[in-house]
């Protein structure tokens, strides 16, 4: 049943007890022609642009949870795409226009808000990043602005911008098409659309081995049983390392704690994603009203989606000293994710040393944005067994070789 | 060539006065940000140095108590002192030596020539860093409570009696804090916060906005 | 009348003292003691509010912290309080607050009519529509969607309130002043125990604040007031009421909660801090936090005048105020039977008892009937009706299996429904601390799974509702807990006895159905909705939807429907909304799962959290001992300073009037030609020594050391082991086995923490001691031409002579009486001193060298000049000319590498892609305009095209006008860029213009290096 | 995790001490070919349970120690011996 305004006064009609479940909820079959390990965005992702791209007939993503549980369901849901280096920048931009159509070819309202993503300056070295950032984006077709103190005050007239600050804002990077969308809706309308082209979502299906025979991969055994295929994909996240050593070798990664927050939520009052890396918070408002807030990783590698109350104060420190109207709203929920952070803050994404065996990785705290691209590019590189050029630099070689793709700077605190 | 040990961690052998982050105004704001219970003020300019070596080795205690009187305080986060010296323990091979201005050069003296004498596999030294640090003492029955408002240290008589001192962090900022019988000859103990020199009046600030809180309207 | 529904007498108020407050525009008046819902309910006020997304008129649910529907916008600016539950609003006199989500107000709403298009916005609608066009989406159709979303309004001005921290460390926190914690605390506590009891409410004493049983043959509350005095005598104690534990973390031994100050005091700011927030760290934690009650899943179950059992009976009995007139009571269980009977016994008219089960018996059902209620049994409320308040509840007889109703239909009026679905004990910090609850059957709720490291958890929080039990098991944990933590022998006193009134039977009753076509009857009229999640218009109709559409794990349904989702966060609906997601599966509620449990308990205002860690004590400020003496210089009020780290560095001395520009104009030419002084103290300084100094350092730095004669001085270079250039510096050697080694301002704690990290951890056998001595000396750098010449007169003990004191060497005495360590380094090109002088001497330094200097053209200038004159000369500033992915190859200074021993970064230059030769290195620019400065971080292309993407050769790492050179230079990384010395490249400008550049060697000042020598 | 015990100090907050992570060894650098140097800077084991790890009490005693820790849950499970307090 296609979704419109018209199928929603159809099914109102019928008091909406014909909506047809999004996905279904299929058996395990015994083998498939590709498994992706991981029903998060990514994964999700990955096996609808197989489908649909790619013609891989039997696809099945295995999920150990409920599809969506991990950081799908816990980012600050930031979209941009002005990354520093051009690879990345490549990248993400390649998924940013994925984003622009996105409800419409999911079919799925995903609430793609393109109102802005701001990165605060704070220090001359922070000016000079800046600049460099936004030069770079502007000859790799991003768009990308500057807004002085007095542009930025009537831009986002919240922030606080007198001299006299702590670390005053000495301005800001605007990126326009940047924004913000419903985590939720993601993950449910590629798993709806991937459903439809045939791919057998599998939850509470823990993989617990991935089997090899002669170097190569067999398949996956799962807490719902053995599962052949002939090319398995790691797109798990925080767990890729544990993957990863079922498979016999290790990755360039660490999971540590990310911790994210809400407020109650209020009426309408920050129409913008606001970020600071100097003074490590970002914030920006849902369409149901909470504020949407974010901080830098807790530095323990850890694995208990849970972190530090430490942080959370600090990240109340900085929000209310770039935000004083904020002081007197109020802390709602805060979890935490697990995220999968690579030495130089760049995805993994490519070849794993197990043939047949791929990997989609490392995306650390600022994968989300990258979700649709990163899948597309991902079921390229899987049905043809080889990188996509838009993730050649990304492959796991890199960390032998040394050409890092050092983002550092630019994905900046967590997002 | 000229020594740099030969420098003086003490004041008096130059002319001009040196700078203090605490004078005057600042001591005038913490003393008057003073309540009923909590009084904050300078501590007295004292020549701190920095002695290293092996706790094991016994001829580096002998050494020690030699030049300074005193041993290496045996347990962790503890001090030992006298009327004249404090040593305080700053890690498992390190401690702090606080000394009258007038004794620093002396002591830096003796206990090179003394550690010079020690074998090699105890590693002792000293250092001059009368500088590094500056010291406010908080006293009162509400010290504790002060403190408690940006230190996360268990400064509960119960866990950190007199004698005690601990490292840790005091409004974000790295202290040392040690728990003194007596402060100045006045017959009361203090907590003598010690933090770094480049801090110190962000430290006093700190305070001073914390003492607020203690205030009774109308005082 | 003043406070119609208002008891003659009875209650925890205070009538001597009454207070005049507004509602919604209105005046009323209420009594201290009393909250803003108990107030509203003695004068009548039962319409406080409209749901999230239909805007139905919603009443006061609950009395406590689980409301979900009583949110009011509280106080004026600036003192606004967005959000607050009327529940735990202390009244106060002048106390302003509004109904939200309503406009104009409450009774008038203008988007009331949104409840007839609820079959258009079922569960998740907005993620099937909208579809048309990004456009109309970003501009029309999200901006309705947020208009009409959240709650209060965030303030117009900046929050006038402080708030502050405590930190405290305690042998047993108890959370929760109910019967259970007070007993608990008190048995920890007579062990001589630090001992922290903590609770939300205003007094201890908790349910029993409200209800009318006896302990040891007295009323409750003199039981509670007798706990309360011994522990108020007992030193090691502290109670902390109006304060909510927040969250739980560090497997559960550190508890978070806020303590409110002033609110409940004045509405203008009261004296000292708003909040406090605690963080309690504690040897054991016992939770003592009670027990929701569950209202029940029924059509129409959200209309004003609907209750819970145990919330009427608070108001009636503790806040004497009378949510009603004539009441119906709607149950599952006896207990609630309490409520009727107490209220009834206040003056309140029971209508009757609507029982779920079919053959409820016991004594409650005895003394209900003797006192002439009218009990329905096996019966359920089906309907309810009214606009603005209830006027009337529709009953059915239940069918045996309960899921669906039978007629007759029975319209009783009334003005206040009583319901009690059962209770669900409060384990939500239990949860956040990893602790796991499961069903239990017998208690008809989910409670703590009891495990190694967990937290204690007693009273009705565990499940333990009989209140002898409750207090016989909190007795004894509050002991055990005690000599747990060194105190006591683990033995406690007897309980008090009680007057049992507790009655655990009861029966579940999850839902009464809504659904036609499930075998029943279609009941209620067609649109009615029966609520789960009040506050956000959950409907059981709702997560039906959710689970035919394939949402069957709880956190899927929560997330769709948005049950559990508000800032109650589904205290009242958590537990019914997984049961009804279960039996729509087809299971029990043993297979129902909860949702996962987060910090907040209730929600924690933002500037408790961030304390006073906010504004100018974010962070430390980190001050040079010349800080007064920058601040003072200078015409316009002193240094214009930057942030470098922690530290205010001045970054130009302007002089009245001055631009930027031109005092860095005036700054760069007084030190190229006469002299410059910089305060340089920021850098980092650490005291090297040991016998095994020069091995450690040889691995350290990528720079020689060894071959370092004693008085000498090089510069080096720090990198990570992946080759890359993190630090740079220079050494000085003391003595043979001693160093003096500087850091850059930034990565001076980095450093020497890098360097402790490989001799503690990696290097253990090398004897070397480590010391920050940043502090211990000021740092004044003298370098001019005339600097010499400044300095001699006041070191009358050192030859200044290129001779005796040459280039990179360092020599010890006095300088202006001071003892000072002097290196002749240069980041600057000229003739350069960098005097280090004790800290405390800093000033006297600078005053003595401004005395002999002034008259000579010496000139103080900041960072920027600093920055110009080490351009000029293509020295490198870790930071700008590097980003981490920068060899020091890469910047020219292969030259400077060791080439036979290993040290940190070797091998990792020597991986492939480090030795690419089309790397991106160090070069100078020179602009074909002379005064075009190039912004710093510009892209470098080899020839502009509107093409995109359009590939880089490198970026500007740094472009100044040179006053000394006559024109702009720049310094820049470029692929390959050895090989493309003299050639021309493009820099595009942000206003669409271009810069052309010739590719130069970076040095544009004194290539030869002879003025450093004077 | 609020609290990290220090084998010299005992346990004190977070906010004292940095962590270094897991601990790797350091290959001999001659032999290393690039991918056991790339190994080595970049590969960690990353564990989903018990992993021996590297903190520095860097607000206390600046001394380094090694302990080991549940990354599952964050609970530490085996912490150095304290220094007798005497
Ligand atoms: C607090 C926080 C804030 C963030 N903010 C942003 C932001 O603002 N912008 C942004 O772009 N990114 C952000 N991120 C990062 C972003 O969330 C992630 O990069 C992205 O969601 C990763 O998606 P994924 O599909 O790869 O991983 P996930 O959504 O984590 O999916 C991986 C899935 O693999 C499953 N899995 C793991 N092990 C197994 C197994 N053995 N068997 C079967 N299944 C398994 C997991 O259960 C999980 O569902 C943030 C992350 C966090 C935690
Ligand atoms: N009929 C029933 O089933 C039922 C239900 C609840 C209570 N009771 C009665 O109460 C007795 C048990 O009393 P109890 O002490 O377990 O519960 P209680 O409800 O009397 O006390 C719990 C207290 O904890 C406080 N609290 C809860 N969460 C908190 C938090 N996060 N921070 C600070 N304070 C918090 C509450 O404000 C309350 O004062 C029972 O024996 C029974 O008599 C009965
Ligand atoms: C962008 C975003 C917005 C959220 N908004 C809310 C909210 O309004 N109410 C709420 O209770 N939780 C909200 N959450 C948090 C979720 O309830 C939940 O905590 C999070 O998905 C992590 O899952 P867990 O807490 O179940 O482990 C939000 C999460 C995200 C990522
Ligand atoms: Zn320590």
């Amino acid at each position: 049943m296609r979704h419109s305004f018209f199928s929603l006064i159809r099914n109102a009609l019928g008091h909406h007890r014909e909506w047809p479940p999004l996905w279904r909820d299929p058996d395990p079959k015994a083998a498939y022609d590709v498994i992706i390990i991981g029903g998060g965005g990514h994964g999700l992702a990955t096996a609808y642009y197989l489908a649909k791209e790619q013609g891989l007939g039997r696809i099945a993503v295995v999920e150990k949870g409920w599809i969506g549980g991990g950081n799908s369901a816990r980012n600050t849901t930031i979209v941009r795409s002005n990354y520093l280096w051009d690879a990345s920048a490549h990248l993400y931009e390649h998924s940013l226009r994925i984003w622009e159509g996105l409800s419409r070819e999911l079919n799925f309202n995903v609430m793609f808000s393109q109102r802005g993503v701001l990165n605060l300056a704070h220090s001359l070295h922070d000016v000079r990043d800046a600049h460099r950032r936004i030069r770079a984006n502007d000859l790799n077709g991003i768009d990308a602005e500057w807004l002085d103190p007095t542009k930025l005050a009537s831009y986002c007239p919240l922030l606080d911008i007198s001299p006299e600050a702590r670390y005053p804002i000495l301005g800001a990077t605007l990126q326009r098409r940047g924004g913000t969308a419903r985590h939720d809706a993601v993950v449910w309308g590629f798993a709806r659309a991937a459903d439809r082209l045939g791919v057998d979502i599998l939850q509470h299906c823990e993989v617990t081995g991935i089997p090899r025979e002669g170097g190569k991969v067999t398949g996956v055994e799962t807490t719902r049983g053995v599962i052949k295929a002939p090319k398995v994909a790691i797109v798990a996240a925080g767990h890729a390392g544990t993957l990863a050593a079922m498979a016999g070798f290790r990755l360039p990664l660490v999971s540590h704690p990310l911790q994210a927050l809400v407020s109650e939520p209020m009426k309408p009052l920050l129409d913008c994603v606001v970020m600071s890396n100097a003074v490590h918070v970002y914030v920006s408002q849902s369409d149901k009203g909470e504020l949407v807030i974010g901080a830098g990783i807790d530095p323990y590698a850890g694995y208990a989606q849970k972190g530090s109350f430490s942080i959370i104060t600090e990240q109340m420190g900085a929000l209310v000293s770039l935000f004083p109207r904020f002081s007197r709203l109020r802390m709602m929920r805060s979890w935490g994710g697990i995220v999968d952070t690579a030495p130089d803050a760049s995805p993994i994404i490519g070849k794993s040393p197990v043939e047949g065996l791929y990997l989609n990785c490392g995306w650390g705290t600022g994968g989300f944005k990258a979700t649709p691209g990163s899948g597309q590019v991902f079921a390229q590189t899987i049905a043809r067994d080889a990188p996509h050029p838009l993730v050649v630099p990304f492959t796991l070689d890199r960390f032998t070789t040394g050409a890092l793709v050092d983002e550092h700077g630019a994905a900046g605190v967590a997002h | 060539m000229a020594k740099a040990k030969e420098m003086t961690p003490e004041g008096n052998t130059v002319e001009h006065g040196g700078f203090d982050p605490l004078a005057a105004d600042w001591r005038d704001r913490l003393s008057q940000s003073g309540t009923a219970t909590i009084q904050v003020d300078a501590a007295p300019c004292q020549a701190q140095l920095t002695l290293r070596g092996d706790p094991a080795d016994p001829a580096f205690a002998k050494a020690v108590e030699a030049q300074t009187g005193l041993l290496p305080p045996p347990v962790a986060n503890t001090l030992t002192a006298d009327e004249h010296c404090r040593l305080l323990w700053l890690g498992p091979d390190e401690w702090m030596l606080l000394a009258p201005p007038h004794q620093g050069a002396l002591l830096l003296s003796g206990l090179t020539v003394a550690f010079a004498a020690l074998s090699p596999a105890t590693n002792a030294m000293v250092i001059d860093t009368s500088e590094t640090r500056r010291a406010l003492d908080v006293w009162g029955p509400d010290a504790v409570q002060l403190l408690e408002r940006g230190c996360a240290l268990d400064l509960h008589p119960r866990a950190f009696p007199i004698g005690r001192c601990a490292q840790g962090l005091l409004a974000g900022l790295p202290v040392l804090i040690a728990h003194l019988p007596r402060r100045n000859g006045a017959n009361h103990p203090c907590l003598r916060i010690f933090a770094r020199t480049s801090m110190v009046r962000h430290l006093a600030w700190w305070l001073v906005d914390a003492l607020a809180e203690f205030r009774r309207p109308g005082k | 009348m003043e406070q119609p529904f208002r008891l003659k007498a009875g209650g925890r108020i205070d009538r001597t003292r009454p207070l005049r407050f507004v509602f919604d525009g209105k005046g009323y008046s209420g009594y201290a003691g009393d909250t803003l819902a108990s107030a509203l309910i003695a004068n009548g006020v039962h319409l406080v509010g409209r749901s999230f997304k239909y805007h139905r008129p919603r009443g006061i649910l609950s009395a406590g912290a689980e409301e979900p529907n009583a949110l009011v916008q509280l106080g004026l600016e600036p003192r606004l309080v967005p959000n607050a539950r009327a529940t735990q609003v202390d009244l106060i006199h002048g106390l302003e607050a509004d109904p939200v989500n309503c406009w104009p107000n409450v009774r008038r709403d203008v988007l009331a009519g949104l409840g007839l298009a609820a079959p258009l916005m079922p569960a998740g609608f907005y993620y099937k529509t909208f579809l048309a066009s990004r456009h109309l989406w970003r501009h029309v159709f999200e901006p309705l969607i947020r208009r009409a979303a959240g709650w209060g309004r965030v303030p117009e001005d900046p929050d006038p309130d402080v708030y502050t921290h405590r930190h405290l460390h305690r042998d047993v926190v108890v959370v929760g002043a109910g019967p259970a914690g007070l007993a608990a605390a008190l048995a920890a506590a007579r062990t001589g125990a630090r001992v922290a009891l903590i609770d939300e409410g205003t007094e201890p004493g908790g349910s029993l604040l409200g209800q009318t049983r006896t302990l040891d043959g007295h009323p409750a509350d003199q039981w509670v007031a007798e706990g309360r005095e011994e522990l108020s005598h007992l030193p090691e104690v502290l109670v902390l009421t109006r304060t909510t534990a927040a969250g739980l973390y560090d497997d559960g031994t550190t508890v978070v909660a806020e303590e409110r100050l002033t609110d409940h005091l004045t509405s203008h700011g009261g004296h000292g801090p708003r909040a406090r927030l605690w963080w309690l760290t504690s040897k054991t934690v016992i939770l003592a936090t009670g027990a929701h009650e569950r209202p029940i899943v029924f059509p129409e179950n959200d209309r004003p005048g609907i209750m819970l059992a145990s919330a009427a009976r608070t108001y009636a009995l503790r806040y004497g105020a009378l949510p009603g007139k004539r009441m119906v009571l709607f149950t599952t269980n006896s207990a609630a039977y309490e409520s009727a009977i107490d209220l009834q016994s206040r003056g309140l008219r029971v209508e009757a008892i609507v029982d779920a089960r079919p053959d409820p018996s016991g004594p409650h059902v005895d003394m209900a009937e003797a006192l002439g209620i009218h009990i329905h049994k096996g019966c359920a409320v089906t309907a309810t009706d009214g606009r603005h308040h209830l006027e009337s509840v529709e009953i059915m007889l239940l069918s045996p299996d309960l899921r669906t109703v039978q007629a007759p239909r029975k319209l009783i009026e009334c003005d206040l429904l009583c319901v009690s679905g059962g209770w669900s004990p409060v384990a939500h910090l239990y949860r956040h601390a990893g602790g796991q609850v499961e069903w239990n059957a017998e208690v008809r709720g989910f409670t703590p799974v009891p495990g190694p490291g967990l937290p204690r958890v007693v009273g009705s929080a565990a499940g333990t509702h009989a209140l002898s039990q409750a207090l016989e098991r909190a007795l004894t944990a509050g002991a055990e807990a005690a000599r747990e933590a060194g105190f006591g022998d683990g033995s406690a006193s007897s309980a008090p006895r009680v007057t049992e009134t507790d009655a655990l039977d009861g029966m579940d009753l999850w839902r009464v159905s809504d659904q036609p076509g499930d075998g029943g009857r279609a009941i209620g009229r067609p649109g009615h909705l029966s609520f789960v999640d009040l506050q956000n218009d959950a409907t059981a109709a709702d997560i039906d939807q959710a689970h035919r559409e394939g949402l069957t794990n709880v956190e899927h349904m929560k997330r769709y429907t948005l049950t559990g989702f508000g800032t109650d966060q589904g205290k009242t609906s958590q537990v019914n909304g997984a049961v009804i997601l279960a039996r729509a599966v087809g299971e029990g509620p043993e297979a129902a799962r909860l949702t996962a449990q987060r910090p907040p308990y209730t929600p924690i205002t933002f500037g408790t959290l961030a304390g006073r860690r906010v504004g100018g004590l974010l962070d430390t400020v980190r001050e040079t001992a010349l800080q007064d003496i920058h601040r003072d210089l200078g015409k316009n009020g002193g240094a214009v300073f930057e942030p470098v780290g922690q530290w205010l560095r001045p970054r130009f001395y302007p002089k009245a009037g001055e631009t930027m520009d031109r005092a860095v104009a005036r700054e760069c030419r007084a030190a190229r030609q006469e002299a410059g002084l910089l305060d340089a103290s920021t850098l980092g300084k650490i005291d090297a020594q040991g016998p095994d100094v020069v091995e450690f350092l040889e691995r350290i730095y990528a720079t020689p050391v060894a071959s370092l004669p004693i008085g000498k001085v090089r510069y080096g270079l720090v990198c990570k082991d992946d080759g890359m250039l993190v630090d740079d510096g220079t050494l000085a050697r003391l003595e043979e086995t001693h160093f003096h080694l500087t850091t850059t301002t930034g990565n001076a704690a980095w450093t020497l923490n890098w360097m402790e990290e490989w001799l503690q951890t990696e290097w253990p056998d090398l004897r070397v001691r480590l010391t920050s001595v940043t502090e211990q000396w000021a740092v004044l750098a003298l370098s001019g031409p005339k600097a010499r010449e400044i300095l001699a007169p006041l070191a009358p003990g050192m030859d200044l002579s290129v001779e005796a004191f040459p280039f990179m060497t360092w020599r010890a005495g006095a300088v202006a009486g001071i003892p000072a360590r002097v290196f002749r380094v240069s980041f600057t090109g000229e003739l350069s001193f960098e005097i280090n002088v004790p800290w405390r001497y800093g000033p006297a330094l600078w005053k003595a060298l401004l005395a002999k200097g002034a008259p000579l053209g010496l000139t103080p200038h900041g960072t920027e000049t600093m920055h110009v004159l080490r351009a000029e000369k293509g020295f490198i500033l870790v930071g700008q000319e590097t980003d981490g992915s920068v060899t020091p190859r890469d910047l020219g200074l292969g030259g400077m590498l060791k080439t036979k021993r290993d040290f940190i970064g070797k091998r990792g230059m020597a991986r492939s892609d480090l030795q690419r030769p089309d790397r991106k290195v160090l070069v100078g620019l020179r602009t074909d305009d002379p005064a075009q400065v190039l912004p710093e971080g510009s892209p470098i292309v080899e020839a502009m095209s509107s093409a995109r993407p359009l590939p880089m050769l490198g970026h500007v790492t740094s472009s100044y006008l040179s006053p000394m050179v006559g024109r702009v230079i720049a310094l820049a990384l470029v692929k390959g860029g050895r090989e493309r010395l003299g050639q021309t490249l493009q820099v595009p400008l942000e206003d669409g213009d271009l810069a052309k550049v010739t590719v130069v060697e970076p040095v544009f000042w004194d290539p030869e290096g002879k003025r450093r020598d004077g | 995790m609020e609290r990290i015990p220090c084998p010299h100090c005992g346990p004190r907050p977070l906010a004292e001490f940095s962590y270094g992570g897991e601990v790797v060894p350091r290959p001999d650098p001659e032999p290393a070919d690039d991918a056991t140097w790339g190994a080595y800077l970049y590969v960690r084991s990353n564990p989903k349970g018990p992993q021996s790890e590297r903190w520095v009490h860097i607000h206390g005693c600046r001394r380094w120690f090694t302990l080991t820790r549940d990354t599952a849950t964050h609970r530490i499970l085996d912490t150095p011996l304290r220094k007798e307090e005497a």
